[in-house]
Protein backbone atom coordinates (compact mmCIF):
# COMPACT_ATOMS: atom_id res chain seq x y z
CA UNK A 1 0.00 0.00 0.00
CA UNK A 2 1.11 3.68 -0.74
CA UNK A 3 -0.29 6.95 0.77
CA UNK A 4 -1.23 10.23 -1.68
CA UNK A 5 -2.22 12.61 -0.69
CA UNK A 6 -5.84 14.15 -2.37
CA UNK A 7 -6.12 17.90 -2.73
CA UNK A 8 -9.40 19.81 -2.98
CA UNK A 9 -10.20 23.03 -4.47
CA UNK A 10 -12.36 25.49 -4.96
CA UNK A 11 -15.96 24.24 -5.15
CA UNK A 12 -14.46 20.79 -4.52
CA UNK A 13 -13.23 21.68 -1.57
CA UNK A 14 -16.71 23.10 -0.26
CA UNK A 15 -18.09 20.30 -1.36
CA UNK A 16 -15.90 17.43 0.41
CA UNK A 17 -15.37 20.31 3.72
CA UNK A 18 -11.67 19.81 3.37
CA UNK A 19 -8.56 20.92 1.31
CA UNK A 20 -6.82 17.91 1.89
CA UNK A 21 -7.24 14.10 3.03
CA UNK A 22 -4.55 11.49 3.20
CA UNK A 23 -5.83 8.39 1.08
CA UNK A 24 -3.97 4.44 1.02
CA UNK A 25 -3.93 3.27 -2.62
CA UNK A 26 -2.64 -0.37 -3.29
CA UNK A 27 0.82 -0.41 -5.43
CA UNK A 28 0.52 -0.12 -8.71
CA UNK A 29 -2.58 2.05 -8.53
CA UNK A 30 -3.54 4.53 -11.01
CA UNK A 31 -5.33 8.15 -10.69
CA UNK A 32 -8.66 6.53 -11.81
CA UNK A 33 -8.29 4.04 -8.96
CA UNK A 34 -8.00 6.71 -6.09
CA UNK A 35 -10.89 9.06 -7.62
CA UNK A 36 -13.29 5.40 -7.84
CA UNK A 37 -11.46 4.72 -4.15
CA UNK A 38 -12.88 8.39 -2.76
CA UNK A 39 -16.19 7.73 -4.07
CA UNK A 40 -16.82 4.65 -3.08
CA UNK A 41 -16.22 6.13 0.44
CA UNK A 42 -20.11 8.08 0.23
CA UNK A 43 -20.90 10.91 0.97
CA UNK A 44 -19.76 13.70 0.41
CA UNK A 45 -17.07 12.03 -1.67
CA UNK A 46 -19.63 10.97 -4.02
CA UNK A 47 -20.89 13.70 -4.79
CA UNK A 48 -17.51 14.32 -6.72
CA UNK A 49 -16.99 13.82 -10.84
CA UNK A 50 -16.17 10.45 -11.89
CA UNK A 51 -13.65 12.05 -14.42
CA UNK A 52 -12.52 15.43 -12.91
CA UNK A 53 -9.48 16.99 -14.14
CA UNK A 54 -6.60 16.01 -11.83
CA UNK A 55 -2.99 17.32 -11.55
CA UNK A 56 -0.59 14.63 -9.61
CA UNK A 57 2.80 16.55 -8.36
CA UNK A 58 1.57 20.08 -9.93
CA UNK A 59 1.31 18.97 -13.34
CA UNK A 60 -2.03 18.32 -15.53
CA UNK A 61 -2.24 14.07 -15.55
CA UNK A 62 -4.24 11.51 -17.10
CA UNK A 63 -6.31 9.02 -15.40
CA UNK A 64 -4.11 6.22 -16.22
CA UNK A 65 -1.32 8.05 -15.08
CA UNK A 66 0.15 5.44 -12.26
CA UNK A 67 0.49 6.65 -8.47
CA UNK A 68 3.40 6.38 -5.86
CA UNK A 69 3.85 6.50 -1.96
CA UNK A 70 4.05 10.39 -1.58
CA UNK A 71 2.05 11.76 -4.52
CA UNK A 72 -0.20 14.93 -4.46
CA UNK A 73 -3.35 14.70 -6.48
CA UNK A 74 -5.47 17.17 -6.96
CA UNK A 75 -8.85 17.45 -7.77
CA UNK A 76 -9.08 20.63 -10.51
CA UNK A 77 -12.62 22.08 -10.71
CA UNK A 78 -13.28 23.91 -13.89
CA UNK A 79 -10.82 26.81 -13.71
CA UNK A 80 -12.03 30.63 -13.95
CA UNK A 81 -8.60 32.91 -13.57
CA UNK A 82 -8.50 35.87 -15.34
CA UNK B 1 14.30 39.00 -23.14
CA UNK B 2 12.85 39.19 -20.14
CA UNK B 3 9.88 36.90 -19.08
CA UNK B 4 8.12 37.12 -15.04
CA UNK B 5 5.24 35.43 -13.85
CA UNK B 6 3.46 35.63 -10.37
CA UNK B 7 0.46 35.30 -8.25
CA UNK B 8 0.23 38.46 -5.71
CA UNK B 9 -2.28 39.00 -2.75
CA UNK B 10 -1.31 42.52 -3.39
CA UNK B 11 -3.45 45.10 -5.46
CA UNK B 12 -1.98 45.16 -9.06
CA UNK B 13 -0.24 47.96 -9.92
CA UNK B 14 -0.58 48.41 -13.88
CA UNK B 15 2.09 51.37 -14.13
CA UNK B 16 4.53 48.78 -12.53
CA UNK B 17 3.35 45.92 -14.64
CA UNK B 18 4.00 48.01 -17.62
CA UNK B 19 7.44 49.28 -16.35
CA UNK B 20 8.53 45.62 -16.45
CA UNK B 21 8.35 45.52 -20.51
CA UNK B 22 9.97 47.72 -23.19
CA UNK B 23 13.03 48.61 -24.49
CA UNK B 24 14.94 50.75 -27.50
CA UNK B 25 13.96 48.05 -29.72
CA UNK B 26 10.42 47.89 -29.37
CA UNK B 27 7.96 49.50 -31.09
CA UNK B 28 5.21 48.55 -29.34
CA UNK B 29 3.48 47.50 -25.93
CA UNK B 30 0.74 46.50 -25.37
CA UNK B 31 -0.60 46.50 -21.25
CA UNK B 32 -3.55 44.05 -20.83
CA UNK B 33 -5.99 44.59 -17.37
CA UNK B 34 -8.54 42.15 -16.17
CA UNK B 35 -10.92 43.72 -13.65
CA UNK B 36 -13.58 43.11 -11.57
CA UNK B 37 -16.95 44.07 -12.92
CA UNK B 38 -19.90 45.22 -10.92
CA UNK B 39 -22.59 42.98 -12.81
CA UNK B 40 -22.32 39.37 -14.01
CA UNK B 41 -24.80 38.12 -16.27
CA UNK B 42 -27.41 41.07 -15.13
CA UNK B 43 -26.67 40.19 -11.47
CA UNK B 44 -25.12 42.71 -9.59
CA UNK B 45 -21.65 41.88 -7.96
CA UNK B 46 -20.12 43.39 -4.88
CA UNK B 47 -16.59 41.43 -5.71
CA UNK B 48 -15.05 37.98 -6.45
CA UNK B 49 -12.52 36.24 -4.12
CA UNK B 50 -9.80 34.78 -5.98
CA UNK B 51 -8.52 30.92 -4.85
CA UNK B 52 -5.55 29.59 -6.84
CA UNK B 53 -3.65 26.23 -5.91
CA UNK B 54 -1.00 28.53 -5.46
CA UNK B 55 2.81 26.07 -6.09
CA UNK B 56 1.22 24.80 -9.17
CA UNK B 57 -0.47 28.41 -10.46
CA UNK B 58 2.78 29.94 -10.46
CA UNK B 59 4.43 27.38 -12.14
CA UNK B 60 1.37 27.04 -15.03
CA UNK B 61 1.82 30.57 -15.62
CA UNK B 62 5.53 31.12 -15.58
CA UNK B 63 4.73 27.99 -18.35
CA UNK B 64 2.31 30.01 -20.23
CA UNK B 65 4.18 33.33 -20.02
CA UNK B 66 7.63 31.36 -21.69
CA UNK B 67 5.35 30.07 -24.33
CA UNK B 68 3.84 33.22 -25.73
CA UNK B 69 7.73 34.73 -25.75
CA UNK B 70 8.93 31.71 -27.31
CA UNK B 71 5.76 31.51 -29.90
CA UNK B 72 6.19 35.05 -30.86
CA UNK B 73 9.35 35.85 -29.88
CA UNK B 74 8.61 38.76 -27.77
CA UNK B 75 11.04 40.83 -26.48
CA UNK B 76 9.96 41.31 -22.50
CA UNK B 77 6.74 39.42 -21.30
CA UNK B 78 5.31 39.90 -17.40
CA UNK B 79 1.84 38.50 -16.08
CA UNK B 80 0.79 38.98 -12.66
CA UNK B 81 -2.07 37.31 -11.40
CA UNK B 82 -4.04 38.36 -8.09
CA UNK B 83 -5.33 36.22 -5.30
CA UNK B 84 -7.94 37.03 -2.39
CA UNK B 85 -10.62 39.06 -1.93
CA UNK B 86 -11.21 41.94 -4.83
CA UNK B 87 -13.86 44.54 -4.97
CA UNK B 88 -15.29 45.93 -8.17
CA UNK B 89 -12.72 47.63 -10.24
CA UNK B 90 -9.63 46.02 -8.45
CA UNK B 91 -7.15 44.50 -11.26
CA UNK B 92 -7.16 40.23 -11.01
CA UNK B 93 -4.85 39.95 -14.18
CA UNK B 94 -2.52 42.30 -15.56
CA UNK B 95 -0.22 41.34 -19.18
CA UNK B 96 2.36 43.53 -20.35
CA UNK B 97 4.02 42.50 -23.70
CA UNK B 98 6.61 44.89 -25.66
CA UNK B 99 7.98 43.32 -29.03
CA UNK B 100 9.47 45.10 -32.15
CA UNK B 101 6.10 44.82 -33.81
CA UNK B 102 2.36 45.49 -33.19
CA UNK B 103 1.36 41.78 -34.20
CA UNK B 104 3.23 39.98 -32.13
CA UNK B 105 2.50 41.99 -28.75
CA UNK B 106 -1.56 42.00 -29.91
CA UNK B 107 -1.05 37.47 -30.37
CA UNK B 108 0.97 37.15 -27.77
CA UNK B 109 -0.98 39.11 -25.26
CA UNK B 110 -4.72 37.58 -26.34
CA UNK B 111 -2.67 33.89 -25.87
CA UNK B 112 -1.84 34.59 -22.11
CA UNK B 113 -5.31 35.09 -21.40
CA UNK B 114 -6.91 33.23 -23.55
CA UNK B 115 -4.96 30.24 -21.82
CA UNK B 116 -5.20 31.35 -18.38
CA UNK B 117 -8.80 30.89 -18.97
CA UNK B 118 -8.27 27.31 -20.04
CA UNK B 119 -5.32 26.08 -17.64
CA UNK B 120 -4.79 28.31 -14.97
CA UNK B 121 -5.68 27.00 -11.64
CA UNK B 122 -7.57 29.33 -10.52
CA UNK B 123 -11.33 29.72 -9.39
CA UNK B 124 -13.47 32.88 -8.46
CA UNK B 125 -16.40 33.41 -6.28
CA UNK B 126 -18.80 36.27 -6.57
CA UNK B 127 -20.06 37.75 -4.46
CA UNK B 128 -23.59 39.38 -5.16
CA UNK B 129 -25.42 42.47 -3.71
CA UNK B 130 -28.32 39.91 -2.76
CA UNK B 131 -26.09 37.99 0.15
CA UNK B 132 -25.74 35.20 -1.74
CA UNK B 133 -22.23 33.70 -3.80
CA UNK B 134 -21.39 31.14 -5.90
CA UNK B 135 -18.33 29.84 -8.31
CA UNK B 136 -17.66 30.76 -11.13
CA UNK B 137 -18.55 28.40 -14.49
CA UNK B 138 -15.56 27.40 -15.32
CA UNK B 139 -13.55 25.49 -17.94
CA UNK B 140 -12.27 22.04 -18.00
CA UNK B 141 -8.46 22.23 -18.09
CA UNK B 142 -7.11 19.12 -21.03
CA UNK B 143 -5.78 16.25 -19.01
CA UNK B 144 -2.46 16.42 -20.09
CA UNK B 145 -0.28 12.51 -19.70
CA UNK B 146 3.23 13.65 -17.92
CA UNK B 147 5.58 12.58 -20.23
CA UNK C 1 -19.54 55.77 -22.88
CA UNK C 2 -16.42 58.48 -23.20
CA UNK C 3 -14.44 58.49 -26.56
CA UNK C 4 -11.57 61.06 -27.33
CA UNK C 5 -9.34 61.86 -29.71
CA UNK C 6 -6.38 64.12 -29.95
CA UNK C 7 -3.22 64.72 -31.51
CA UNK C 8 -0.17 66.53 -29.60
CA UNK C 9 3.11 68.01 -29.52
CA UNK C 10 3.46 67.29 -26.14
CA UNK C 11 5.12 63.49 -24.82
CA UNK C 12 2.28 60.90 -24.14
CA UNK C 13 1.96 60.31 -20.61
CA UNK C 14 0.88 56.43 -20.83
CA UNK C 15 -0.77 56.32 -17.42
CA UNK C 16 -2.99 59.61 -17.77
CA UNK C 17 -4.09 57.85 -21.01
CA UNK C 18 -5.16 54.89 -18.95
CA UNK C 19 -6.57 56.68 -16.59
CA UNK C 20 -9.34 57.82 -19.19
CA UNK C 21 -10.81 54.55 -19.32
CA UNK C 22 -12.47 52.19 -17.72
CA UNK C 23 -15.46 52.06 -15.37
CA UNK C 24 -17.04 49.77 -13.18
CA UNK C 25 -18.89 47.75 -15.69
CA UNK C 26 -15.51 47.25 -17.39
CA UNK C 27 -13.71 43.95 -16.98
CA UNK C 28 -11.39 44.54 -19.92
CA UNK C 29 -8.93 47.75 -20.20
CA UNK C 30 -6.18 47.51 -23.09
CA UNK C 31 -3.66 50.05 -23.63
CA UNK C 32 -1.50 49.88 -26.81
CA UNK C 33 1.62 52.20 -26.88
CA UNK C 34 3.43 52.76 -30.16
CA UNK C 35 6.88 53.79 -29.29
CA UNK C 36 10.40 54.79 -31.51
CA UNK C 37 12.63 52.12 -32.15
CA UNK C 38 15.97 52.37 -32.65
CA UNK C 39 16.13 50.24 -35.74
CA UNK C 40 14.29 50.10 -39.25
CA UNK C 41 15.05 46.96 -41.90
CA UNK C 42 18.35 46.66 -39.87
CA UNK C 43 19.29 50.10 -39.84
CA UNK C 44 20.35 52.50 -36.77
CA UNK C 45 17.49 55.18 -36.47
CA UNK C 46 18.28 58.05 -33.53
CA UNK C 47 14.37 59.28 -33.66
CA UNK C 48 11.38 60.42 -35.83
CA UNK C 49 9.70 63.15 -36.87
CA UNK C 50 6.05 62.85 -37.27
CA UNK C 51 4.81 65.57 -39.34
CA UNK C 52 0.12 65.70 -40.06
CA UNK C 53 -2.08 67.66 -41.72
CA UNK C 54 -3.00 68.73 -38.12
CA UNK C 55 -6.86 70.12 -39.23
CA UNK C 56 -7.62 66.78 -40.91
CA UNK C 57 -5.88 64.55 -38.59
CA UNK C 58 -7.53 65.27 -35.64
CA UNK C 59 -10.94 64.74 -37.29
CA UNK C 60 -9.88 61.38 -39.12
CA UNK C 61 -8.97 60.13 -35.46
CA UNK C 62 -11.95 61.16 -34.18
CA UNK C 63 -13.65 59.14 -36.58
CA UNK C 64 -11.93 56.01 -36.69
CA UNK C 65 -12.44 56.34 -32.32
CA UNK C 66 -16.02 56.78 -33.05
CA UNK C 67 -16.30 54.07 -35.47
CA UNK C 68 -14.35 51.45 -33.33
CA UNK C 69 -16.34 52.71 -30.54
CA UNK C 70 -19.66 52.19 -32.12
CA UNK C 71 -18.43 48.69 -34.17
CA UNK C 72 -17.89 47.10 -30.68
CA UNK C 73 -19.78 48.60 -28.57
CA UNK C 74 -17.02 49.29 -25.81
CA UNK C 75 -17.61 51.64 -23.09
CA UNK C 76 -14.20 53.85 -23.32
CA UNK C 77 -11.51 54.89 -25.78
CA UNK C 78 -9.17 57.35 -25.70
CA UNK C 79 -6.38 57.71 -28.33
CA UNK C 80 -3.31 60.63 -28.57
CA UNK C 81 -1.09 60.63 -31.59
CA UNK C 82 2.41 62.32 -31.35
CA UNK C 83 4.05 65.10 -33.44
CA UNK C 84 7.24 66.64 -34.30
CA UNK C 85 10.73 65.58 -33.21
CA UNK C 86 10.53 62.14 -31.43
CA UNK C 87 13.18 60.42 -29.82
CA UNK C 88 14.30 56.32 -28.89
CA UNK C 89 11.96 54.69 -26.91
CA UNK C 90 9.46 57.79 -26.82
CA UNK C 91 5.31 57.25 -27.37
CA UNK C 92 3.91 57.91 -30.84
CA UNK C 93 0.92 56.86 -30.09
CA UNK C 94 -0.99 55.60 -27.16
CA UNK C 95 -4.95 53.83 -27.42
CA UNK C 96 -6.64 52.93 -24.67
CA UNK C 97 -9.56 51.38 -24.63
CA UNK C 98 -12.38 49.51 -22.15
CA UNK C 99 -15.17 47.28 -22.37
CA UNK C 100 -17.16 44.62 -20.61
CA UNK C 101 -15.47 42.02 -22.29
CA UNK C 102 -11.90 41.08 -23.62
CA UNK C 103 -12.60 40.57 -26.89
CA UNK C 104 -14.17 43.67 -28.37
CA UNK C 105 -11.60 45.31 -26.08
CA UNK C 106 -8.46 44.20 -28.38
CA UNK C 107 -10.51 44.11 -31.83
CA UNK C 108 -11.42 47.91 -30.89
CA UNK C 109 -8.08 48.48 -29.68
CA UNK C 110 -6.42 46.65 -33.06
CA UNK C 111 -8.94 48.35 -35.26
CA UNK C 112 -7.74 51.64 -34.26
CA UNK C 113 -3.72 51.40 -35.04
CA UNK C 114 -4.72 49.20 -37.81
CA UNK C 115 -6.76 52.73 -39.07
CA UNK C 116 -4.09 55.03 -38.39
CA UNK C 117 -2.10 53.11 -40.36
CA UNK C 118 -4.11 53.22 -43.25
CA UNK C 119 -5.75 56.86 -43.24
CA UNK C 120 -4.26 59.14 -40.57
CA UNK C 121 -2.57 62.06 -42.74
CA UNK C 122 0.00 61.63 -40.24
CA UNK C 123 4.04 61.34 -42.16
CA UNK C 124 7.28 60.08 -40.32
CA UNK C 125 10.65 60.83 -41.38
CA UNK C 126 13.55 58.57 -39.69
CA UNK C 127 16.80 59.99 -38.62
CA UNK C 128 19.59 57.32 -39.26
CA UNK C 129 22.82 56.91 -37.48
CA UNK C 130 24.53 57.49 -40.06
CA UNK C 131 23.46 61.04 -40.68
CA UNK C 132 20.93 60.98 -43.82
CA UNK C 133 16.97 60.90 -42.97
CA UNK C 134 14.46 59.46 -45.49
CA UNK C 135 10.58 59.53 -45.56
CA UNK C 136 9.03 56.37 -44.48
CA UNK C 137 7.23 54.55 -46.86
CA UNK C 138 3.48 54.66 -46.23
CA UNK C 139 0.02 53.52 -47.09
CA UNK C 140 -1.92 55.19 -50.14
CA UNK C 141 -5.53 56.14 -48.33
CA UNK C 142 -8.66 55.12 -50.25
CA UNK C 143 -10.16 57.82 -52.33
CA UNK C 144 -13.11 58.10 -50.25
CA UNK C 145 -16.04 60.54 -52.36
CA UNK C 146 -18.03 62.78 -50.56
CA UNK C 147 -21.52 61.94 -49.98
CA UNK D 1 -12.04 81.09 -62.83
CA UNK D 2 -12.09 80.29 -59.30
CA UNK D 3 -8.93 80.13 -56.95
CA UNK D 4 -8.83 77.31 -54.83
CA UNK D 5 -5.46 76.93 -52.34
CA UNK D 6 -3.53 73.36 -52.89
CA UNK D 7 -1.44 71.97 -50.08
CA UNK D 8 1.44 69.87 -50.11
CA UNK D 9 2.94 67.71 -47.17
CA UNK D 10 5.75 65.52 -45.87
CA UNK D 11 7.36 64.26 -49.60
CA UNK D 12 5.26 66.65 -51.58
CA UNK D 13 5.92 69.68 -49.57
CA UNK D 14 9.63 68.17 -49.68
CA UNK D 15 9.20 68.40 -53.56
CA UNK D 16 7.35 71.40 -54.50
CA UNK D 17 9.67 73.32 -52.05
CA UNK D 18 6.42 74.71 -50.43
CA UNK D 19 3.56 73.57 -48.37
CA UNK D 20 0.73 75.53 -50.19
CA UNK D 21 0.15 76.93 -53.74
CA UNK D 22 -2.86 79.06 -54.87
CA UNK D 23 -3.90 78.01 -58.54
CA UNK D 24 -6.77 79.64 -60.50
CA UNK D 25 -8.82 76.85 -62.15
CA UNK D 26 -11.95 77.54 -64.67
CA UNK D 27 -15.58 76.92 -63.49
CA UNK D 28 -16.26 73.25 -63.04
CA UNK D 29 -13.07 71.93 -62.85
CA UNK D 30 -12.53 69.01 -60.86
CA UNK D 31 -9.58 67.75 -58.64
CA UNK D 32 -8.02 65.62 -61.80
CA UNK D 33 -8.33 68.88 -63.77
CA UNK D 34 -6.35 70.43 -60.62
CA UNK D 35 -3.89 68.16 -61.02
CA UNK D 36 -3.35 68.01 -64.34
CA UNK D 37 -2.79 71.57 -64.22
CA UNK D 38 -0.45 71.73 -61.73
CA UNK D 39 2.09 68.82 -63.28
CA UNK D 40 1.79 70.79 -66.67
CA UNK D 41 3.60 73.41 -64.85
CA UNK D 42 6.41 71.89 -65.41
CA UNK D 43 9.75 70.86 -62.57
CA UNK D 44 8.95 70.68 -59.74
CA UNK D 45 5.25 70.05 -60.06
CA UNK D 46 5.62 67.48 -62.66
CA UNK D 47 7.31 65.35 -60.27
CA UNK D 48 3.98 64.91 -58.26
CA UNK D 49 2.29 61.53 -59.00
CA UNK D 50 -0.74 61.50 -62.19
CA UNK D 51 -2.98 60.06 -59.55
CA UNK D 52 -2.24 61.08 -56.03
CA UNK D 53 -4.78 60.49 -52.91
CA UNK D 54 -6.16 64.08 -52.27
CA UNK D 55 -8.35 65.66 -49.48
CA UNK D 56 -10.77 68.53 -50.69
CA UNK D 57 -11.89 70.64 -47.28
CA UNK D 58 -10.09 67.61 -45.09
CA UNK D 59 -12.18 65.06 -46.71
CA UNK D 60 -10.85 62.08 -48.39
CA UNK D 61 -12.36 62.72 -51.95
CA UNK D 62 -11.89 61.18 -55.82
CA UNK D 63 -10.38 62.88 -58.70
CA UNK D 64 -13.81 63.73 -60.37
CA UNK D 65 -14.76 65.58 -57.61
CA UNK D 66 -15.82 69.14 -58.97
CA UNK D 67 -14.06 72.11 -57.06
CA UNK D 68 -15.48 75.10 -55.84
CA UNK D 69 -13.91 78.45 -55.17
CA UNK D 70 -11.66 78.64 -51.97
CA UNK D 71 -11.85 74.64 -51.53
CA UNK D 72 -8.28 73.28 -50.09
CA UNK D 73 -7.35 70.22 -51.84
CA UNK D 74 -4.41 68.39 -50.12
CA UNK D 75 -2.20 66.39 -51.74
CA UNK D 76 -1.61 63.25 -49.58
CA UNK D 77 1.33 60.94 -50.10
CA UNK D 78 1.14 57.59 -48.45
CA UNK D 79 0.30 57.80 -44.78
CA UNK D 80 2.52 56.89 -42.58
CA UNK D 81 1.39 57.52 -38.58
CA UNK D 82 1.22 55.09 -35.69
Amino acid sequence: MATVTALFFAAYRDLVGSGSVAVEVPDGATVADLVASLRGRGAPFDGLPSEPAVAVNRSYAAHSEPLRAGDEVAFIPPVAGG
Amino acid sequence: MSVHAALTVDPVEPAAVLGCVGGSGDGAVILFLGTVRDHADGRPVLGIRYDAYEAMASDVLREIAGEAADRWGVDDLTVIHRTGELSVGEVSVAIAVSSPHRAEAYDASRFVIEEIKKRLPVWKKERYADGQDSWVQGTTPEPVPRS
